[in-house]
């Protein structure tokens, strides 16, 4: 696409959809818009690269069931509170250290994953999209249900007790930077693994072209399979990174589902390092929107960079790139 | 206990599974409302009913013998933690009053609780309430969820059965409203919002500190927004200035909020919200190595939990707090707490004492309507005073509207990790220490 | 004399590098019926979707009854008068073959919610006109093909369009169905309905149409009466093939070997490519440097047939000598076929494309042509698992695969290449051998595989980081050979491989395919291009309407005008 | 034993051919509705079938049915799949409520009136999201991004009520009492045949629409809209058209919630789930199809009240009913609608099948 013709495009839609959030702003007494000192903004700076990498984290695995099989995945949520109380499950009663237990809950994962695509995926993929999506909707609620009826819906901790870092002034706590490094571990694995294994070129040969994919022997039922597989390892990944830094509760996951989508569309479908810089951006509106927005406004400020980004762009702002 | 339950489902089960509307529990419902308007909403119970004579004329005899209270609660979904003690905190209350021998004005009829999961979905509060009046409940109590309470309030309406709302903050949920079966002990988020204003400040002034300006931290949802519109008010009437105001959603940490409050530097930081919004922002204040010099909750459930508490650590030590609470002057008050801890389990907190008191209302009320209609046990209800109760508040007596005229939200301390009423000076039962 | 009803001047259209018209001035006078010839991928159809609103114009202007169209709309096109029907027909399924007719736009902004009378008549009359109308409340989902083109057909009438573009009417469609559309549009013509016809059966051009342009590569380079568009070599180079003397028969293509390029490679055993387990030093890679002999041992000659299209002579020799390669095992038809399909029905929802059909692969190429639509690529597909077998049975080395998946398939050594090349555009150039090697367990053997490819491919080499996407036409088929051959294949489905492509690349096209040949495998090929693949060819299956309407030795079609009249269809 | 059934069945699928069958079954179907009720109250030996459906879950079902209904106008004829259409519902609610409270107008004005806002905001999305030409699973997210940005501008904004939203206001205040005027009654029962009304309303609509000349236009786009913009239709507009009018009707079942229960909030109405059961319905019943939406309900809601009653372990109900669901999706992937003439493909091939073994 054209770049000019898409920013003047987008400047048409911008100017016109800019005009709510301004009367939201004079509404917005009691508040005065001082800008704070250097370290406080750095401190947010901190917090919005934290927390945008873990908004990328929790978008992998559904961005990459997105672009390989063209189903959205509502039970992406649902899969990482599994991981979330399995691992929190597993750490209380044998007393490992999360972290190491977090193999385990990847592993659970892709096999939960792999159930769930044979039973519920597999038999319709050819059929309308909103099949697929109602399907996962399913899975959703039987998965949220049965977390809550086992471990009931108190908010859980996990006590670490991980403090935080001190740099210049600027606080780092140590569960969200783990996270994150956990995060950037897991994209450049599995990115590796996509790149370099026979098995990942295949995933990707499948999402660029299925019918292709078939012609090369690629048994492309089985891909997909596979590719559930690690989307929901992925999730698992996600959830359980999560009890690192936050309290956990079997709702959770629907909290992060509806940022993973908008990650998703922002960074375009099925481009890892798009789920990054789409998690980034979330993360750099919802920290400086909450620092100078009032309430939740941030919010529908997210929500019109969705829609912008998708009328704009729909291909995301890293998605297909294209040559012309 | 668990054979109440067992009892409760099997029945239930019966009516089910046999698609048999209410049986017996329609009936005793029927009789015990005097039948007058019963059936407006139902056309099929009384047929039903007729057709089951065996247990019908069992029931009829001894309907008095029993009274049914319908406890609507939210026993799944996302607010069950609260809403299953909620729930055994009725049981409790029928337990204890059936262990002292029942209903004397009744010649010691006993008291029975059914159970209704609400889940906390608004289509549901009607509903349930609905089935529970339909399984033969004589006077409702719940809901927890203001939306959820708010259906049901309708349904105990139409129905003419009363119901006295356990915890349900929502001002308008009586305010807005002209109904005249629903009742409200506790204080309303209005309530809360004035005396927290009020007492807090008081008590810092009092000890000789500073308390000039204040920030906010509340859930954004309609329970947090409305004690911040209160407490926008009543703040600055009480000579305290509004500095920071910052909201939090569902599953959301609270770093950027608490480098908001570092930065406005308040005296005070005010939080509002549920337990987990709760534990994130002491958590975020321990990795930032912030505490505000007063730290307190306005209807905060989680600075009343014990196990929210000690979940939150040392940083919530000294932390004021304004919500409902047992009334520590009142030995029978210990009582229950030890009993309900002993019997379930699980801890005693605000809303679960707010409910054990709201019940007390509710067989004070059976008591001295000395019957088991509907009607008699909301005359009753219209212009009781209800003394012996255990929450921290004056006697529970009812304005035209439902609410409870005396209705007091006290302020207390995290002191050892455990929530002490400090004010006011009536309910103290300790000092407050600054 | 009266300006042209429809007319276009100095038309653009570009994808990205690909100019697909470049300059196309075409005036169609009113009331006439104009048809349009020209190779695959001559810009046809990109030509239709232009005049008529689907693509934007990137140069020119459409004209239409006196109106500058460009730009506009096709739904305001089409209100405009002017119409069109799809190549493949897009019959909106859910509905009866009525109400197809009825959902057509014809009261402007007015129409409400009552289909008015008028508007019922008209379809029931274009039912009866069409004769379609015993199917008029079946849904048009469940209809036959030709069916199908009628239904458009009549769907298109409803508007009462002054002028018509018809994209391949009678393609897919029996003869006597084929007949009786051509009845309609000729008897709709009288009415004075302008038409503008694609089309590749010359019958249909002879028979109904006044004059005839002829499109390659974007432009027209024809435009006469039929009469003498046929006889114009040009038309016949750009229709059988650009590289083959003007005035050589089919028999010198057929029967000349040069036995001087021979050099000996016997196909027959399982090549080494096939073989995961062979090393490539041993015996069986001789077939590959066969190959790669044949390359070193070409003479510049050979450069300049890649590089200079059309030039005839350097070229034939080069040809010739692939020919004769498969030539000296010609005789030898009773050889073993690795690939059997026995009387094969396929097809898609309810459309039976392949009806009935008996197919071998033979050492050497097997070519099968025939018309657009006659279930060519269905039938490949079907062999090679893609599409599923609806009757009849598919033997590989005497074993069922009757039902086996593509990737079964694939393990087993039958490959196929589907029209588009079906590379990974997104992926690189190495990731896409690489993935051609996805059934070879062993990495040392997809390795080794992937040098010698690249080997048979130099012009890959400098690509290799290169994502698929980004290469030419020709380098993308390139592509997709050296990815099929890296699945080590003895079987070789290869379907119209030089669709698309410019001449001066369709030669490379069958050197690849030879190249197949010569490492021992067996190929089943559809070509478009019939000269050129005569010369490749070991043995002949024509199909038409799903059926095989001929099959034997090229010999056995010695006389071109015969080959034409059965391909062409003109009797 | 198969021929009575299969000459039954086959007379049905005649009956369903002729022109009359949709509208005949749809007098059917709302008769029953218009006695349900009552049925609830008939026992069989002892045993009342329908006793345990309470008036509050059938009146439930018939406002899911009316969105769902309504839904389908735009998603299922014209196949633009709407992930977002709880804005229109929450639209229809907020206007009809804040009106009333706010402006003492007719609830039935307000509802009018947010129907028109809920068309215009259909409009807004159709104009953005089909000039940019988004479909399939954009267009889905697009609508869901539209939807949840109304749920945050609602929560922030203190004149729209913020996160406490409106609470009905007391029929005396704008109206003589309890009434149809009043859009409030003192009872259940008068509401259910509101609803009801609702339904039948929109389905008529629906019937109309997919009867006529415009149902003709937006099916065609559905099945492929390159050839409809090919034999003239101005797919852009229909479009709109399409969107506007279920937007339209999406807001009557959002009002009717509002004036149902007491009381509205950004969370209740614009919930994330208010999408899911809006489409829910026709997705379970059959989508593109007059009935589907209605018999979906009718399977859908119910099922999920018999399972919530049916289970004692609280939450249960939830479990199961994703198991339902997904148990319909896959084993009838084109909705309930779609089982008799199923029954008669296998009684078909199964006749076949023996006369076969006879031979």
């Amino acid at each position: 696409m054209d770049w000019c013709f898409a920013s003047s495009r987008g400047e048409w839609i911008a100017s016109a959809v800019m005009a709510v959030p301004s009367q939201l702003g004079g509404l917005d007494a009691t508040v005065p818009l001082s800008l704070p000192g250097p370290a406080i903004l750095a401190q947010y700076l901190v917090f919005a690269v934290l927390l945008g990498g873990i908004y990328g984290l929790v978008a992998l695995g559904l961005t990459m069931i997105f672009g390989v099989m063209d189903v959205i995945n509502f039970a992406h949520g649902a899969l990482m509170v599994v991981a979330m109380y399995a691992l929190m499950t597993a750490s209380r009663m044998s007393g490992v250290s999360p972290f190491l237990l977090i193999p385990l809950a990847i592993a659970l994962l892709f096999i939960l994953g792999v159930g769930i695509y044979r039973a519920t995926i597999a038999p319709i993929i050819d059929a309308p999209q909103e099949n697929q999506l109602i399907v996962t909707f399913g899975v959703l609620l039987i998965l949220t249900s049965i977390v809550q009826i086992l471990f009931g819906s108190d908010p859980q901790k996990l006590e670490l007790g991980l403090g935080s870092f001190r740099v210049a002034g600027v606080f780092v706590p140590e569960g969200q930077l783990y996270a994150l490094i956990i995060a950037v571990i897991a994209l450049a694995a599995t990115w590796l693994f996509l790149q370099r294994t026979m098995v990942g070129r295949a995933i990707r040969g499948t999402a660029d072209n299925r019918d292709g994919a078939q012609y090369v022997g690629i048994d492309v039922p089985r891909v997909d399979m596979l590719t559930f597989g690690i989307g929901a390892a992925l999730a698992g990944l996600a959830g359980a990174v999560v009890p690192l830094f936050q309290s956990i509760t079997p709702s959770l996951g629907d909290q992060y589902l509806i940022n993973a989508f908008v990650v998703v569309v922002l960074g375009g479908l099925g481009s890892f390092p798009g789920a990054f810089v789409g998690g980034l951006v979330i993360g750099f509106i919802q920290v400086f929107g909450l620092a100078f927005l009032e309430g939740s406004t941030y919010q529908i400020l997210i929500f019109l960079v969705f829609i912008l980004v998708l009328l704009v762009r729909p291909e995301g702002l890293l998605g297909g790139a294209s040559d012309g | 206990m668990q054979d109440q339950q067992t009892d409760r489902f099997s029945r239930r089960d019966f009516v089910k599974y046999s698609g048999v509307t209410g049986v017996a529990g329609v009936l005793a419902g029927c009789t015990g409302s005097g039948g007058d308007d019963s059936g407006a909403g139902d056309g099929g119970s009384g047929e039903s009913g007729d057709s089951d004579e065996s247990s019908g004329s069992t029931e009829t005899e001894s309907a008095v013998d029993e009274v049914v209270i319908g406890s609507n609660h939210p026993l799944s979904g996302s607010l069950a933690n609260t809403g299953v003690r909620m729930d055994q905190a009725v049981q409790l209350a029928v337990m204890m009053k059936n262990e002292q021998g029942g209903i004397e004005s009744l010649g010691g009829a006993q008291l029975r609780t059914i159970s209704g999961d609400n889940q906390g979905e608004q289509e549901l509060g009607g509903e349930v309430a609905q089935e529970l009046i339909d399984e033969g409940a004589n006077v409702l109590t719940g809901c927890y969820s203001s939306p959820v309470t708010s259906a049901a309030t309708r349904t105990a309406e139409q129905e003419g059965i009363p119901l006295v709302i356990s915890v349900s903050v929502a001002n308008s949920i009586l305010q807005d409203t002209n109904l005249n079966y629903a009742y409200r002990p506790q204080p309303s988020a209005r309530r809360m919002g004035i005396d927290h204003a009020r007492l807090l400040p008081n008590i810092v002034r009092d000890a000789g500190q500073e308390i000039q300006t204040a920030g906010l931290f509340y859930i954004d949802i309609s329970f947090g927004q409305s004690i911040r519109d209160t407490l926008r008010e009543e703040l600055p009437a009480n000579d305290v200035e509004i500095v920071a105001e910052e909201a939090i959603g569902f599953g959301d940490t609270a770093d950027t909020q608490v480098t908001n409050f570092r930065d406005a530097d308040p005296d005070a930081v005010i939080a509002t919200s549920y337990r987990a919004e709760t534990i994130e922002l002491l958590n975020a204040m321990d990795n930032q190595d912030y505490r505000p010099p007063i730290l307190a909750g306005c209807s905060n459930a989680a600075m009343n939990d014990v196990s929210a508490l000690e979940q939150m650590g040392e940083t919530a030590e000294g932390g004021f707090g304004t919500n409902f609470a047992l009334d520590p002057t009142s030995s029978r008050a210990g009582d229950v707490r030890t009993r309900f801890e002993e019997e379930f389990d699980s801890g005693f907190d605000a809303n679960v004492a707010m409910t054990y008191a709201s019940t007390e209302v509710i067989i004070a009320a059976i008591e001295e309507a000395g019957s088991a209609d509907p009607d008699d046990i909301n005359d009753v209800l219209g212009s009781i005073t209800v003394e012996d109760h255990i929450a921290a508040m004056p006697p529970i007596t009812f304005t035209e509207n439902g609410e409870n005229e005396n209705s007091l939200a006290p302020l207390h301390q995290v002191q050892d990790l455990r929530d002490r009423v400090v004010a006011p000076e009536k309910f103290a039962e300790t000092d407050p220490s600054l | 004399m009266s300006p042209p009803l429809l007319e276009t001047d100095e038309l653009v259209k570009t994808f990205g590098s690909l100019v697909a018209n470049d300059g196309i001035s075409l005036a169609v006078e009113g009331g006439s019926i104009h048809g349009i010839m020209g190779p695959n991928g001559s810009g046809k159809s990109t030509f239709f979707n232009t005049v008529t609103g689907f693509y934007s114009p990137d140069g020119g202007a459409v004209r239409f009854d006196g109106h500058d169209v460009s730009g506009k709309s096709p739904d305001e096109i089409a209100r405009h008068g002017l119409g069109r029907t799809f190549q493949i027909p897009s019959p909106f399924e859910d509905l009866t073959v009525r109400e197809n007719l009825l959902a057509v736009f014809t009261d402007g902004i007015r129409s409400g919610l009552r289909v008015r009378e008028q508007k019922r008549q008209r379809a029931d009359e274009l039912l009866d006109l069409l004769e379609i109308d015993h199917i008029a409340h079946q849904d048009a989902g469940g209809i036959s093909g030709g069916q199908e083109k009628l239904v458009e057909l009549g769907r298109i009438l409803m508007l009462e369009p002054a002028c018509v573009l018809l994209d391949e009417p009678t393609a897919g469609v029996n003869p006597s169905l084929r007949n009786r559309l051509l009845d309609h549009l000729v008897t709709l013509n009288d009415r004075g309905t302008t038409f503008v016809i694609i089309e590749h059966d010359m019958r249909v051009i002879a028979d109904i149409c006044d004059r005839v342009s002829v499109f390659d590569q974007g432009e027209i380079i024809v435009e006469d009466d039929f009469e003498s568009v046929t006889n114009d070599e040009r038309v016949r180079s750009a229709y059988l093939g650009g590289s083959a003397e003007h005035d050589a028969s089919l028999e010198t293509l057929i029967a000349d070997p040069d036995p001087a390029t021979v050099d000996g490679s016997e196909p027959g055993g399982r090549p080494s490519l096939g073989d995961d387990t062979a090393t490539p030093s041993t015996g069986g890679a001789s077939e590959l440097n066969g190959t790669a002999d044949l390359t070193s041992d070409s003479t510049p000659g050979d450069t300049g047939v890649t590089a200079a299209a059309g030039e005839t002579t350097p070229d034939r020799s080069v040809i010739g000598g692939g020919s004769a390669v498969t030539a000296a095992t010609r005789p030898d038809h009773t050889a073993e076929s690795w690939i059997v399909g026995e009387n094969l029905t396929s097809g898609y929802g309810s459309h039976r494309v392949v009806d009935n059909v008996s197919v071998k692969s033979r050492d050497g190429v097997t070519c099968i042509f025939g018309p657009n639509g006659s279930g060519k690529s269905t039938l490949l597909k079907t062999l090679a698992g893609v599409v599923p077998t609806w009757d009849g049975q598919i033997q590989h080395r005497d074993t069922d695969i009757t039902g086996n998946s593509p990737a079964d398939n694939v393990s087993r050594g039958i490959t196929m290449l589907p029209q588009d090349g079906g590379i990974f555009g997104n992926l690189s150039v190495r990731e896409n051998l690489l993935l051609g090697g996805y059934t070879v367990a062993d990495q040392d053997v997809r390795e080794s595989r992937l040098t010698k490819v690249i080997e048979s491919f130099p012009e890959l080499e400098s690509k290799l980081q290169s994502r698929g996407r980004s290469l030419s036409g020709g380098q993308q088929m390139m592509l997709s050979y050296g990815r099929a051959m890296m699945t080590g294949a003895e079987v070789y489905l290869l379907d119209e491989p030089s669709s698309g492509l410019a001449p001066s690349l369709i030669d490379q096209v069958f050197e690849m395919t030879r190249r197949l040949v010569d490492s021992g495998a067996q190929v089943l090929l559809i070509e478009q291009n019939v000269r050129e693949a005569l010369r490749v060819a070991d043995y002949v299956y024509i199909l038409a309407q799903g059926q095989v309407q001929f099959e034997g030795a090229p010999g056995d079609l010695s006389d071109e005008d015969d080959l034409v009249s059965v391909y062409l269809g003109i009797d | 034993m198969g021929d009575p059934l299969r000459s039954a069945v086959e007379r049905y699928a005649r009956f369903r051919t002729q022109w009359y069958g949709l509208p005949t079954l749809l007098v059917v179907v709302f008769s029953f509705l218009a006695v349900l009720p009552m049925l609830r109250g008939v026992s069989l030996l002892g045993v009342s079938p329908l006793g345990w459906l309470s008036l509050n879950s059938i009146i439930l079902t018939l406002v899911w049915a009316t969105a769902a209904q309504a839904w389908n106008i735009m998603s299922g004829y014209t196949g633009q799949f709407s992930f977002g259409h709880a804005a229109f519902f929450g639209i229809g609610a907020y206007a009809t409520i804040l009106l009333t409270a706010d402006f003492g107008l007719s609830p039935w004005v307000g509802m009018l009136i947010g129907s028109l806002l809920a068309a215009g905001y259909g409009l807004l999305i159709g104009v953005l999201t089909f000039r940019y030409g988004l479909e399939g699973h954009y267009f889905g997210l697009a609508t869901l991004a539209f939807a949840e940005l109304l749920r945050y501008l609602f929560n922030n904004l203190a004149v729209l009520g913020g996160a406490s939203g409106f609470f009905k206001p007391l029929p005396r205040e704008y109206a003589s009492g309890p009434g149809l005027a009043a859009f409030q009654f003192a009872t259940d029962l008068p509401y259910y045949y509101v609803i009801l009304g609702f339904l039948a309303l929109v389905s008529v609509v629906s019937l109309v629409i997919n009867r006529s000349q415009l149902g003709y236009y937006l099916f065609a786009i559905r099945e492929r809209e390159t050839a409809a913009s090919a034999v003239g239709i101005p797919t852009f507009r229909y479009k709109l058209l399409g969107i506007s009018v279920s937007a339209f009707f999406t807001a009557w079942p959002g009002a009717f919630w509002a004036m149902y229960f007491n009381t509205i909030r950004p969370d209740t109405v614009f919930d994330l789930l208010v999408n899911v059961e809006i489409l829910l319905p026709a997705i379970v019943g059959g989508v593109g199809t007059v009935l589907g939406p209605i018999l979906g309900s009718l399977i859908a809601i119910p099922a999920s009240e018999f399972v919530r009653q049916s289970f004692e372990i609280p939450g249960v109900n939830n479990a199961v009913y994703g198991i339902i669901l997904i148990a319909i999706v896959l084993y009838s992937p084109r909705g309930v609608v779609s089982w008799p003439s199923r029954l008669v493909e296998l009684l078909r091939t199964r006749t076949a099948l023996l006369s076969d073994d006879v031979r």
